[in-house]
Protein backbone atom coordinates (compact mmCIF):
# COMPACT_ATOMS: atom_id res chain seq x y z
CA UNK A 1 0.00 0.00 0.00
CA UNK A 2 1.29 3.45 -0.81
CA UNK A 3 -0.97 6.37 0.19
CA UNK A 4 -0.66 10.06 -0.13
CA UNK A 5 -3.51 11.21 2.53
CA UNK A 6 -4.93 14.95 3.81
CA UNK A 7 -6.57 12.33 6.78
CA UNK A 8 -4.73 11.58 9.78
CA UNK A 9 -2.54 8.52 9.34
CA UNK A 10 -4.00 5.44 11.39
CA UNK A 11 -0.36 4.19 12.42
CA UNK A 12 -1.74 0.97 13.43
CA UNK A 13 -3.89 0.19 10.12
CA UNK A 14 -0.61 0.71 8.16
CA UNK A 15 0.97 -2.08 10.45
CA UNK A 16 -1.27 -4.32 9.93
CA UNK A 17 -0.95 -3.75 6.56
CA UNK A 18 2.56 -4.90 6.19
CA UNK A 19 2.69 -7.43 8.61
CA UNK A 20 2.50 -10.62 7.54
CA UNK A 21 1.50 -14.36 9.36
CA UNK A 22 4.99 -15.81 8.26
CA UNK A 23 6.93 -12.55 9.26
CA UNK A 24 8.17 -12.77 12.85
CA UNK A 25 9.64 -8.91 12.60
CA UNK A 26 7.77 -5.62 11.93
CA UNK A 27 9.99 -2.59 11.69
CA UNK A 28 8.30 0.75 11.13
CA UNK A 29 9.50 4.24 11.00
CA UNK A 30 6.90 7.31 12.19
CA UNK A 31 7.85 10.59 11.15
CA UNK A 32 6.07 13.20 13.40
CA UNK A 33 6.49 17.17 13.43
CA UNK A 34 8.82 18.43 15.67
CA UNK A 35 8.23 21.70 17.26
CA UNK A 36 11.43 23.78 17.41
CA UNK A 37 13.62 24.11 14.04
CA UNK A 38 16.67 25.93 13.71
CA UNK A 39 15.63 27.06 17.40
CA UNK A 40 12.71 28.54 16.03
CA UNK A 41 9.00 27.53 17.24
CA UNK A 42 6.93 25.81 14.68
CA UNK A 43 3.42 26.61 14.62
CA UNK A 44 2.19 24.39 11.61
CA UNK A 45 3.92 22.81 8.77
CA UNK A 46 1.87 23.06 5.14
CA UNK A 47 3.04 19.78 3.19
CA UNK A 48 2.67 19.18 -0.23
CA UNK A 49 3.08 16.20 -2.92
CA UNK A 50 3.15 16.02 -6.93
CA UNK A 51 0.54 13.01 -5.96
CA UNK A 52 0.98 10.95 -9.24
CA UNK A 53 4.59 11.43 -9.14
CA UNK A 54 5.30 10.94 -5.57
CA UNK A 55 3.41 7.03 -5.93
CA UNK A 56 5.14 6.14 -8.80
CA UNK A 57 8.67 7.34 -7.13
CA UNK A 58 7.37 5.78 -3.77
CA UNK A 59 7.11 2.20 -5.84
CA UNK A 60 10.31 2.59 -7.85
CA UNK A 61 12.11 2.53 -3.64
CA UNK A 62 9.95 -0.53 -2.69
CA UNK A 63 10.80 -2.75 -5.65
CA UNK A 64 14.26 -1.86 -4.79
CA UNK A 65 14.08 -2.82 -1.46
CA UNK A 66 12.19 -5.58 -2.11
CA UNK A 67 14.95 -6.46 -4.55
CA UNK A 68 17.88 -6.33 -2.09
CA UNK A 69 15.86 -7.77 1.06
CA UNK A 70 13.30 -10.98 1.33
CA UNK A 71 10.38 -8.61 2.30
CA UNK A 72 6.63 -10.37 3.41
CA UNK A 73 4.72 -7.37 3.59
CA UNK A 74 5.05 -3.33 3.37
CA UNK A 75 2.73 0.44 3.42
CA UNK A 76 3.88 3.50 3.27
CA UNK A 77 1.69 6.60 4.33
CA UNK A 78 2.35 10.13 3.74
CA UNK A 79 0.17 12.96 5.15
CA UNK A 80 -0.23 16.15 2.58
CA UNK A 81 -1.87 19.58 3.83
CA UNK A 82 -1.46 21.28 6.94
CA UNK A 83 0.55 19.71 10.64
CA UNK A 84 0.51 20.40 13.57
CA UNK A 85 3.46 19.56 15.97
CA UNK A 86 3.04 15.94 17.07
CA UNK A 87 1.59 15.00 14.27
CA UNK A 88 2.53 12.02 12.03
CA UNK A 89 3.60 12.95 8.49
CA UNK A 90 4.80 9.68 7.30
CA UNK A 91 4.58 5.91 8.20
CA UNK A 92 7.18 3.29 6.80
CA UNK A 93 6.28 -0.29 7.67
CA UNK A 94 7.83 -3.66 6.26
CA UNK A 95 7.83 -7.21 7.96
CA UNK A 96 10.30 -9.78 7.18
CA UNK A 97 11.04 -13.12 8.38
CA UNK A 98 14.16 -12.07 10.66
CA UNK A 99 14.64 -8.53 12.34
CA UNK A 100 17.38 -7.20 10.49
CA UNK A 101 16.36 -7.73 7.13
CA UNK A 102 13.41 -5.30 8.40
CA UNK A 103 15.63 -2.82 9.89
CA UNK A 104 17.70 -2.46 6.91
CA UNK A 105 15.11 -2.68 4.46
CA UNK A 106 12.67 0.47 6.53
CA UNK A 107 15.64 2.26 6.56
CA UNK A 108 16.20 2.42 2.71
CA UNK A 109 12.88 3.12 1.93
CA UNK A 110 12.68 6.24 4.64
CA UNK A 111 16.03 7.49 3.31
CA UNK A 112 15.07 7.15 -0.24
CA UNK A 113 11.46 8.86 0.32
CA UNK A 114 12.86 11.59 1.53
CA UNK A 115 16.03 12.23 -0.96
CA UNK A 116 13.61 11.07 -3.84
CA UNK A 117 10.00 11.34 -3.70
CA UNK A 118 8.39 14.82 -5.12
CA UNK A 119 7.39 15.94 -1.40
CA UNK A 120 7.33 19.40 0.19
CA UNK A 121 6.93 21.13 3.49
CA UNK A 122 6.98 24.26 4.23
CA UNK A 123 7.69 25.22 8.48
CA UNK A 124 5.74 28.13 9.32
CA UNK A 125 7.00 29.72 11.90
CA UNK A 126 5.61 33.16 14.20
CA UNK A 127 7.17 35.33 11.87
CA UNK A 128 7.04 33.84 8.88
CA UNK A 129 7.15 30.71 6.80
CA UNK A 130 10.15 28.91 4.31
CA UNK A 131 10.61 25.74 2.06
CA UNK A 132 12.69 23.47 3.85
CA UNK A 133 16.01 22.78 2.15
CA UNK A 134 14.95 25.16 -0.71
CA UNK A 135 17.81 27.60 -0.60
CA UNK A 136 21.31 27.58 1.02
CA UNK A 137 20.84 28.09 4.46
CA UNK A 138 22.42 31.49 5.21
CA UNK A 139 19.98 32.34 2.20
CA UNK A 140 17.30 30.90 3.85
CA UNK A 141 18.16 32.18 7.33
CA UNK A 142 18.32 35.75 6.41
CA UNK A 143 14.51 36.05 4.80
CA UNK B 1 6.53 26.47 -28.80
CA UNK B 2 4.16 26.46 -25.70
CA UNK B 3 4.31 24.67 -22.70
CA UNK B 4 2.30 24.03 -19.19
CA UNK B 5 4.60 24.13 -16.22
CA UNK B 6 3.17 22.61 -12.92
CA UNK B 7 4.58 24.08 -10.27
CA UNK B 8 5.63 23.00 -6.86
CA UNK B 9 6.63 24.55 -3.11
CA UNK B 10 9.09 27.20 -3.74
CA UNK B 11 8.47 27.61 -7.72
CA UNK B 12 5.11 28.61 -6.87
CA UNK B 13 5.85 31.12 -5.20
CA UNK B 14 8.57 32.21 -7.37
CA UNK B 15 6.39 31.28 -10.76
CA UNK B 16 3.11 33.04 -9.41
CA UNK B 17 0.83 30.40 -10.43
CA UNK B 18 -0.04 26.44 -9.98
CA UNK B 19 0.08 26.02 -13.98
CA UNK B 20 2.28 28.26 -15.63
CA UNK B 21 2.02 28.67 -19.88
CA UNK B 22 5.79 28.92 -20.70
CA UNK B 23 6.57 29.88 -24.63
CA UNK B 24 9.82 29.38 -25.72
CA UNK B 25 12.03 28.58 -28.83
CA UNK B 26 14.12 25.79 -27.24
CA UNK B 27 12.16 22.07 -27.43
CA UNK B 28 15.34 20.51 -24.84
CA UNK B 29 14.96 20.39 -20.96
CA UNK B 30 18.10 22.12 -20.68
CA UNK B 31 17.03 25.24 -22.56
CA UNK B 32 13.68 24.94 -20.39
CA UNK B 33 16.23 25.53 -17.24
CA UNK B 34 18.45 28.68 -18.73
CA UNK B 35 15.03 29.83 -20.12
CA UNK B 36 13.16 29.70 -16.33
CA UNK B 37 16.85 31.35 -14.76
CA UNK B 38 16.48 34.09 -17.29
CA UNK B 39 13.01 35.18 -16.62
CA UNK B 40 12.97 34.31 -12.99
CA UNK B 41 16.14 35.34 -11.16
CA UNK B 42 15.21 33.88 -7.88
CA UNK B 43 15.17 30.54 -9.81
CA UNK B 44 19.26 30.73 -9.27
CA UNK B 45 19.09 31.18 -5.38
CA UNK B 46 17.60 27.36 -5.06
CA UNK B 47 19.53 24.74 -4.17
CA UNK B 48 18.32 22.42 -7.13
CA UNK B 49 15.82 21.90 -9.91
CA UNK B 50 14.80 18.98 -11.40
CA UNK B 51 12.28 19.08 -13.93
CA UNK B 52 9.61 15.97 -14.38
CA UNK B 53 8.31 15.02 -17.59
CA UNK B 54 5.16 12.73 -17.80
CA UNK B 55 5.46 11.67 -14.09
CA UNK B 56 9.79 11.03 -14.63
CA UNK B 57 12.85 12.98 -13.43
CA UNK B 58 13.78 13.98 -17.24
CA UNK B 59 17.69 14.57 -18.48
CA UNK B 60 18.98 17.62 -19.50
CA UNK B 61 19.28 16.88 -23.41
CA UNK B 62 15.07 14.99 -23.76
CA UNK B 63 13.56 16.80 -25.96
CA UNK B 64 9.86 18.11 -24.81
CA UNK B 65 6.54 17.89 -26.52
CA UNK B 66 3.92 20.65 -26.12
CA UNK B 67 1.41 17.81 -24.66
CA UNK B 68 4.14 16.70 -22.14
CA UNK B 69 3.15 17.04 -18.27
CA UNK B 70 6.15 19.17 -17.29
CA UNK B 71 6.54 20.13 -13.80
CA UNK B 72 9.38 21.59 -11.43
CA UNK B 73 11.02 20.07 -8.84
CA UNK B 74 12.75 22.03 -6.33
CA UNK B 75 14.51 20.36 -3.55
CA UNK B 76 12.51 17.72 -2.35
CA UNK B 77 11.43 17.89 1.44
CA UNK B 78 9.42 15.00 2.56
CA UNK B 79 8.95 13.14 5.93
CA UNK C 1 8.23 2.33 30.27
CA UNK C 2 8.97 -1.34 30.59
CA UNK C 3 5.80 -3.68 30.56
CA UNK C 4 6.01 -7.01 31.19
CA UNK C 5 2.19 -8.25 30.38
CA UNK C 6 -0.44 -11.05 29.81
CA UNK C 7 -2.97 -8.96 27.58
CA UNK C 8 -2.45 -8.58 24.44
CA UNK C 9 0.10 -5.01 23.34
CA UNK C 10 -1.73 -2.02 22.06
CA UNK C 11 1.22 -1.00 19.30
CA UNK C 12 -0.42 2.65 18.81
CA UNK C 13 0.28 3.04 23.12
CA UNK C 14 3.59 2.26 22.83
CA UNK C 15 4.28 4.86 20.34
CA UNK C 16 2.42 7.39 21.68
CA UNK C 17 4.37 6.80 25.28
CA UNK C 18 8.09 6.88 23.23
CA UNK C 19 6.64 9.89 21.31
CA UNK C 20 8.12 13.29 22.15
CA UNK C 21 7.82 16.69 20.88
CA UNK C 22 10.95 17.50 20.38
CA UNK C 23 11.41 14.10 18.53
CA UNK C 24 11.01 13.85 14.59
CA UNK C 25 11.55 10.13 14.52
CA UNK C 26 10.19 7.00 16.17
CA UNK C 27 11.02 3.58 15.23
CA UNK C 28 9.44 0.87 16.28
CA UNK C 29 9.99 -3.08 16.07
CA UNK C 30 6.98 -5.09 16.36
CA UNK C 31 7.79 -9.06 16.81
CA UNK C 32 5.17 -11.44 15.73
CA UNK C 33 4.30 -15.00 16.26
CA UNK C 34 4.94 -16.70 12.88
CA UNK C 35 2.88 -19.56 11.76
CA UNK C 36 6.03 -21.42 11.06
CA UNK C 37 9.29 -22.49 12.59
CA UNK C 38 11.59 -25.42 10.74
CA UNK C 39 8.79 -25.91 8.17
CA UNK C 40 6.43 -26.90 10.99
CA UNK C 41 2.81 -25.36 11.74
CA UNK C 42 3.22 -23.33 15.12
CA UNK C 43 0.11 -23.51 16.64
CA UNK C 44 1.07 -21.35 19.42
CA UNK C 45 3.72 -20.33 21.61
CA UNK C 46 4.03 -20.38 25.67
CA UNK C 47 6.23 -17.14 26.11
CA UNK C 48 6.90 -16.64 30.30
CA UNK C 49 9.35 -14.72 32.02
CA UNK C 50 11.29 -14.04 35.31
CA UNK C 51 9.34 -10.87 35.52
CA UNK C 52 11.56 -8.75 38.17
CA UNK C 53 14.54 -9.74 36.52
CA UNK C 54 13.73 -8.89 33.17
CA UNK C 55 12.57 -5.34 33.68
CA UNK C 56 16.11 -4.95 35.75
CA UNK C 57 17.77 -6.45 32.09
CA UNK C 58 15.76 -4.03 29.51
CA UNK C 59 16.27 -1.24 32.11
CA UNK C 60 19.75 -1.88 31.81
CA UNK C 61 19.89 -2.07 27.84
CA UNK C 62 17.76 1.29 27.65
CA UNK C 63 20.18 2.95 30.18
CA UNK C 64 23.46 1.57 27.56
CA UNK C 65 21.13 3.05 24.31
CA UNK C 66 20.39 6.43 25.97
CA UNK C 67 24.13 6.82 26.61
CA UNK C 68 24.84 6.04 23.21
CA UNK C 69 22.66 8.25 21.21
CA UNK C 70 19.84 11.17 21.68
CA UNK C 71 16.80 9.42 23.33
CA UNK C 72 13.68 11.56 23.72
CA UNK C 73 11.19 8.80 24.59
CA UNK C 74 11.39 4.91 24.26
CA UNK C 75 9.16 2.10 25.46
CA UNK C 76 9.38 -1.50 25.94
CA UNK C 77 6.02 -4.19 26.23
CA UNK C 78 6.84 -7.93 25.80
CA UNK C 79 3.66 -10.44 26.54
CA UNK C 80 3.73 -13.43 28.21
CA UNK C 81 1.58 -16.46 28.27
CA UNK C 82 -0.12 -18.12 25.57
CA UNK C 83 -0.14 -16.52 21.77
CA UNK C 84 -1.18 -17.44 18.45
CA UNK C 85 0.27 -17.33 15.16
CA UNK C 86 0.00 -13.28 14.22
CA UNK C 87 -0.07 -12.10 17.79
CA UNK C 88 2.34 -9.29 18.92
CA UNK C 89 5.18 -10.60 21.29
CA UNK C 90 7.21 -7.26 21.87
CA UNK C 91 7.32 -3.87 21.00
CA UNK C 92 10.40 -1.68 21.10
CA UNK C 93 9.81 2.10 20.69
CA UNK C 94 11.83 5.39 20.73
CA UNK C 95 12.07 8.11 19.49
CA UNK C 96 15.28 10.95 18.71
CA UNK C 97 15.77 14.34 17.27
CA UNK C 98 17.42 12.45 13.92
CA UNK C 99 16.46 8.90 12.05
CA UNK C 100 19.49 7.63 11.91
CA UNK C 101 19.87 7.14 15.77
CA UNK C 102 15.75 6.04 16.55
CA UNK C 103 16.61 3.03 13.86
CA UNK C 104 20.21 2.12 15.79
CA UNK C 105 19.11 2.68 19.22
CA UNK C 106 15.78 0.33 18.39
CA UNK C 107 17.65 -2.29 16.88
CA UNK C 108 20.46 -2.23 19.59
CA UNK C 109 17.38 -2.20 21.59
CA UNK C 110 15.69 -5.04 20.58
CA UNK C 111 18.52 -7.27 19.82
CA UNK C 112 20.17 -7.37 23.63
CA UNK C 113 16.11 -7.81 24.77
CA UNK C 114 16.44 -10.92 22.66
CA UNK C 115 20.04 -11.46 23.98
CA UNK C 116 19.50 -10.87 27.58
CA UNK C 117 16.55 -10.29 28.95
CA UNK C 118 15.20 -13.73 30.86
CA UNK C 119 12.41 -14.61 28.40
CA UNK C 120 11.84 -18.27 27.13
CA UNK C 121 9.21 -19.56 24.19
CA UNK C 122 8.10 -23.07 23.96
CA UNK C 123 6.81 -23.39 20.09
CA UNK C 124 3.97 -25.62 20.49
CA UNK C 125 3.38 -27.91 17.04
CA UNK C 126 0.98 -30.50 15.86
CA UNK C 127 3.02 -33.06 17.48
CA UNK C 128 5.09 -31.27 20.56
CA UNK C 129 6.30 -28.41 22.11
CA UNK C 130 9.53 -27.40 22.83
CA UNK C 131 11.68 -24.41 24.44
CA UNK C 132 13.29 -22.70 21.71
CA UNK C 133 17.19 -22.51 21.89
CA UNK C 134 17.16 -24.51 24.57
CA UNK C 135 19.22 -27.19 23.26
CA UNK C 136 21.65 -28.02 20.58
CA UNK C 137 19.43 -28.14 17.22
CA UNK C 138 19.82 -31.26 16.42
CA UNK C 139 19.44 -32.69 19.87
CA UNK C 140 16.44 -30.60 19.89
CA UNK C 141 15.27 -32.02 16.55
CA UNK C 142 14.89 -35.19 17.36
CA UNK C 143 12.75 -34.96 20.44
CA UNK D 1 23.28 -25.61 52.77
CA UNK D 2 19.70 -25.49 51.71
CA UNK D 3 18.65 -23.46 48.72
CA UNK D 4 15.44 -22.68 47.14
CA UNK D 5 15.57 -22.91 43.05
CA UNK D 6 13.82 -21.19 41.21
CA UNK D 7 13.21 -22.91 37.84
CA UNK D 8 12.21 -21.56 34.45
CA UNK D 9 11.68 -23.03 30.53
CA UNK D 10 13.84 -26.19 30.04
CA UNK D 11 14.85 -26.27 33.79
CA UNK D 12 11.39 -26.63 35.26
CA UNK D 13 10.83 -29.54 32.88
CA UNK D 14 14.16 -31.12 34.04
CA UNK D 15 14.04 -30.08 38.13
CA UNK D 16 9.81 -30.86 38.09
CA UNK D 17 9.01 -27.66 40.19
CA UNK D 18 8.61 -23.27 40.03
CA UNK D 19 10.44 -23.62 43.29
CA UNK D 20 12.56 -26.47 44.39
CA UNK D 21 14.44 -26.73 47.18
CA UNK D 22 18.06 -28.19 46.98
CA UNK D 23 20.53 -29.24 49.38
CA UNK D 24 24.40 -29.23 49.35
CA UNK D 25 27.18 -28.70 50.86
CA UNK D 26 29.10 -26.16 48.38
CA UNK D 27 28.66 -22.54 48.84
CA UNK D 28 29.59 -21.26 45.40
CA UNK D 29 27.49 -20.85 42.23
CA UNK D 30 30.13 -23.08 40.25
CA UNK D 31 29.72 -25.75 42.50
CA UNK D 32 25.66 -25.30 42.13
CA UNK D 33 25.79 -25.70 38.81
CA UNK D 34 28.08 -28.96 39.05
CA UNK D 35 25.75 -30.38 41.69
CA UNK D 36 22.69 -29.59 39.36
CA UNK D 37 24.82 -31.51 35.94
CA UNK D 38 25.11 -34.26 38.56
CA UNK D 39 21.67 -35.11 39.91
CA UNK D 40 19.86 -34.21 36.68
CA UNK D 41 22.07 -35.17 33.73
CA UNK D 42 19.63 -33.88 31.20
CA UNK D 43 21.07 -30.70 32.26
CA UNK D 44 23.64 -31.30 30.38
CA UNK D 45 21.79 -31.02 26.95
CA UNK D 46 21.56 -27.42 27.36
CA UNK D 47 23.08 -24.98 25.30
CA UNK D 48 23.70 -22.69 28.52
CA UNK D 49 23.06 -22.53 32.20
CA UNK D 50 23.64 -19.39 33.85
CA UNK D 51 22.52 -18.51 37.67
CA UNK D 52 20.89 -15.51 38.63
CA UNK D 53 21.28 -14.53 42.25
CA UNK D 54 18.83 -11.50 43.23
CA UNK D 55 17.86 -10.74 39.67
CA UNK D 56 21.57 -10.31 38.48
CA UNK D 57 23.71 -12.79 36.47
CA UNK D 58 25.82 -14.51 39.09
CA UNK D 59 29.85 -15.00 38.39
CA UNK D 60 30.99 -18.79 39.02
CA UNK D 61 32.41 -18.03 42.30
CA UNK D 62 29.99 -15.79 43.91
CA UNK D 63 29.09 -17.64 47.52
CA UNK D 64 25.68 -18.45 47.90
CA UNK D 65 23.93 -17.79 51.06
CA UNK D 66 21.07 -19.46 51.96
CA UNK D 67 18.02 -16.15 51.87
CA UNK D 68 18.77 -15.40 48.15
CA UNK D 69 16.70 -15.37 45.68
CA UNK D 70 18.27 -17.72 43.19
CA UNK D 71 17.12 -18.62 39.55
CA UNK D 72 18.22 -20.85 36.93
CA UNK D 73 18.45 -19.26 33.42
CA UNK D 74 18.35 -21.68 30.88
CA UNK D 75 18.98 -20.22 27.18
CA UNK D 76 16.62 -17.22 26.45
CA UNK D 77 14.45 -16.92 23.41
CA UNK D 78 12.08 -14.33 24.35
CA UNK D 79 11.12 -11.44 21.78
Amino acid sequence: MIKITEKAIDVQKVIETASSLSAGAVNVFVGTVRNKSHDKNVVWLEYEAYEAMAVAEIRKIIDEAAHKWDLLGWAVSHRIGTLKPGEVAVVVAVSSPHRKASFEACQFIIDNVKAKAPIWKKEVFEDGGEWVDARPISASMNN
Amino acid sequence: MKYTLKTFGITRDILGGREVDFEMDGMKVSELKSELAARFPEMKSLNSLLIAVNNQYAADDLILAETDEIALIPPVSGG
